[in-house]
């Protein structure tokens, strides 16, 4: 039976929990790779489909999608208005959706209300938009305290709404995924789509951040 | 299940660190493991719902000290031993000695994208309207069932109100234990924050909840 | 605070194990944890709601993969360290360095029966009657403090009848952080089971919490 | 900083949970002694003192107290009254009272009501009746399920009761300590007070178990 070593945390105001990603992987690699053995062994699974899914998150899905849809939605209002009333449909209007992204619904930001996405229960996210969820995401801190405590884990991104901003948490429960539509910066008039996109990070379409001025990484 | 996943509302975990330029997957592991999952979901065998609670089912004491591609991977090879489809020993070794069991389908290379892009819609036709309507105020069930939910522990016997209604989604209180379908209607249902924490919570916010139909009852008047 | 020690009501730990013949420690450090844990309590430089809130703001994972002197020792280290007793490296290294930090009192060997004996006693005198009788009806406060309290998370917001008044009693939530004794009427409330976990619970089930004053309001006529 | 294994769980419905008290205490066991080294080099602690605690604990207190507090009980109802009443000044008339029993309330067993003690917050317990507590008391099954499936905790202790029986679960949260007082098992008339007591067990006086007619083990 594989063994994991974790940090005796004596020193636990310090919050320094475990770097889930960065723990001894030695036995994960080996369960996986016999797991993956055995179930190509028995016909389950094709070890071609796997690279292929592998790839497909590594390489092509991810949140310069839903970049790509933030900064159409900012500057086709026709297209806006089709993505606050049916995400799932406007989104298929320019090639994506599917697995984990079934049922879209894209919630707007403005300057009186901001959203965050959650999924408190496992950490449902809308792969086909962002692609796959960050470590933090699927946290327990960010689990347990977004539904509780979402202006300090706002803080946790350096971000800072007015006392007065309302905020709109979504608790991804079921199979519906949420996306948020951040607002637009000030002083982007002249920017073009794929400019705009740039700005989009991931955070501000999940609404633990902005978009910004500054272009944003997209992983 | 009030399992170690119900994490909403749990205090103690310290701030959230995000990973400055996170890579997708942090070893190659992780990426099989994914695809592992996909391409066994694809069978046909269990639904998602199944493998849900399958994750959830681990000890707390498991739970909270795996990352998320080991809870899966955990989750996995239960479901695995579960259906028959492999031996605690084959898992461990590597080496497949026991015959295969049939399985619906296996996911070829060639069909992923169109798999994957297809997805696995969970609305089902209505047979009836909603018995609730937007704006009505409800109040959710107090319940603690040992099986899989998807009502969190922080929103159980709260008064809220429908701000959506999503449609007639496949039951997962139902399917992930081989149930059946038994689609109901989901909604979205907004909590003051105050409601949920308390009279000292941050009367700016507000939680958004997709809650099924029997998680529901109508408010009393 | 909502912290892993709050296990009421939670699911997947498994069977109550009962072990034979098990002797009162299982190692002999354990008993010296024991000791100390007592002898420093003695030097009144922390209350027994301190000791309590050092434990269980253990992060989860650590709580729940830690025996329970284990748990005990983590929080005894907390603590010396926080009031300045002791640092982090001496307790490491075992050597102690710097001078010491007056306490009120060390416990002597010849008075360890007496103080024993005569113990901690929490009730207080009363300034006023209580507010609520036996066989009140009341409604437990939903309240979710980051700070120490005793109210488990699975008892708020819950109706219940007052059972017992056992008197005046010093209240933890404000001991716990150095807020004073701040007593207040301490009750034991009767809780029917299914109040507290659904329309499915055993009816003939019913749980007494002992709770304080301010948990509680009197219920709505 | 000291490390710790811990199993991997890959059969959890084993249910095969760590055994606390046999995991590797090594560095339990060195970091106790570096406390103890330092706290009583600054003066803080009495080592003699930590010496008579350790040895009250583990050979004076222990549930023959509480038994002889039950078999009087049962044999002397004034005393049985004043127990019901006033279990503190009760038990003090027997000599014992103090630390983790400053408030001692008993509860009766009757044909139809069977109590059943816990603390789900920590483990608080009646030291001066009982002695300390087992590691299954302090146990996360026990204090998780107790105050939920009290019936479910019997059966992990072979008790069956009838279904139509009243269970009263006490969740110990103040600083008052429950006893329960159980039934005097049936053909017992004829056996004196120290008899009596050694059919009274831990369990019985906790509520997970009931008084037998077979001496019971006082650990």
């Amino acid at each position: 039976m594989p063994h994991d070593h974790h940090h005796d945390h004596d020193h636990h105001h310090d919050h320094d929990h475990p770097h889930h990603h960065t723990s001894v992987s030695d036995p994960d690699a080996s369960r996986v790779a016999a797991l993956e053995a055995v179930l190509v062994a028995k016909g389950y699974v094709d070890p071609a489909a796997l690279d292929r899914i592998v790839e497909m998150y590594a390489t092509e899905v991810g949140p310069h999608i839903g970049a790509a849809v933030v900064a159409r939605a900012w500057t086709d209002p026709a297209f806006r208005a089709r993505l606050l009333a049916d995400g799932t449909a406007a989104i298929q209007e320019l090639g994506y959706g599917g697995r984990a992204g079934e049922h879209l619904v894209v919630v707007e930001n403005t300057p009186d209300t901001h959203n965050m996405i959650v999924c408190t229960l496992c950490s449902c996210y809308p792969w086909p938009v962002l692609g796959l969820p960050p470590v933090w995401y699927k946290s327990a801190p960010y689990r347990s305290r977004a539904v509780m405590d979402p202006r300090g884990v706002l803080a946790d991104f350096g971000v800072t709404l007015p006392a007065e901003t309302e905020i709109r948490v979504w608790d991804s429960t079921a199979e519906v995924r949420y996306l948020v539509l951040p607002e637009r910066p000030a002083g982007t008039e002249g920017l073009d789509e794929a400019a705009l996109a740039a700005l989009v990070s991931r955070e501000a379409m999940i609404g633990t951040g902005l978009a910004g001025t500054n272009p944003a990484s997209q992983r | 299940m009030n399992g170690a996943h119900d994490l909403g509302g749990q205090h103690g975990f310290g701030p959230v660190q995000p990973e400055p330029a996170e890579p997708v997957f942090h070893a190659a592991w992780e990426g099989r493991m994914l695809a592992l999952n996909v391409a066994m979901g694809a069978t046909g065998t269990w639904s998602i719902d199944a493998s849900r609670h399958a994750r959830e089912s681990l000890p707390p004491a498991v739970y909270l000290t795996s990352s998320y591609y080991r809870i899966w991977r955990l989750g996995l090879e239960r479901l695995v031993i579960d259906h028959g489809l492999a031996s605690a020993e084959e898992l461990a070794t590597g080496v497949a000695v026991d015959p295969p069991r049939p399985v619906a389908r296996t996911l070829a290379a060639d069909r992923v994208d169109a798999v994957l892009a297809a997805g696995f819609p969970y609305d089902r036709p209505a047979p009836a309207p909603a018995q609730f309507q937007v704006g009505q105020a409800v109040l959710t069930r107090v319940m603690h069932p040992v099986t899989h939910t998807r009502l969190p522990r922080y929103a159980r016997g709260k008064p809220g109100v429908v701000e959506r209604v999503h449609g007639y989604h496949v039951f997962p209180d139902s399917h992930a234990h081989g149930g059946g379908e038994a689609p109901q209607w989901l909604y979205s249902v907004r909590f003051a924050a105050p409601e949920l924490w308390g009279q000292d919570a941050d009367p700016t916010v507000s939680v958004r909840i997709d809650l099924w139909e029997s998680y529901l009852v109508a408010a009393p008047q």
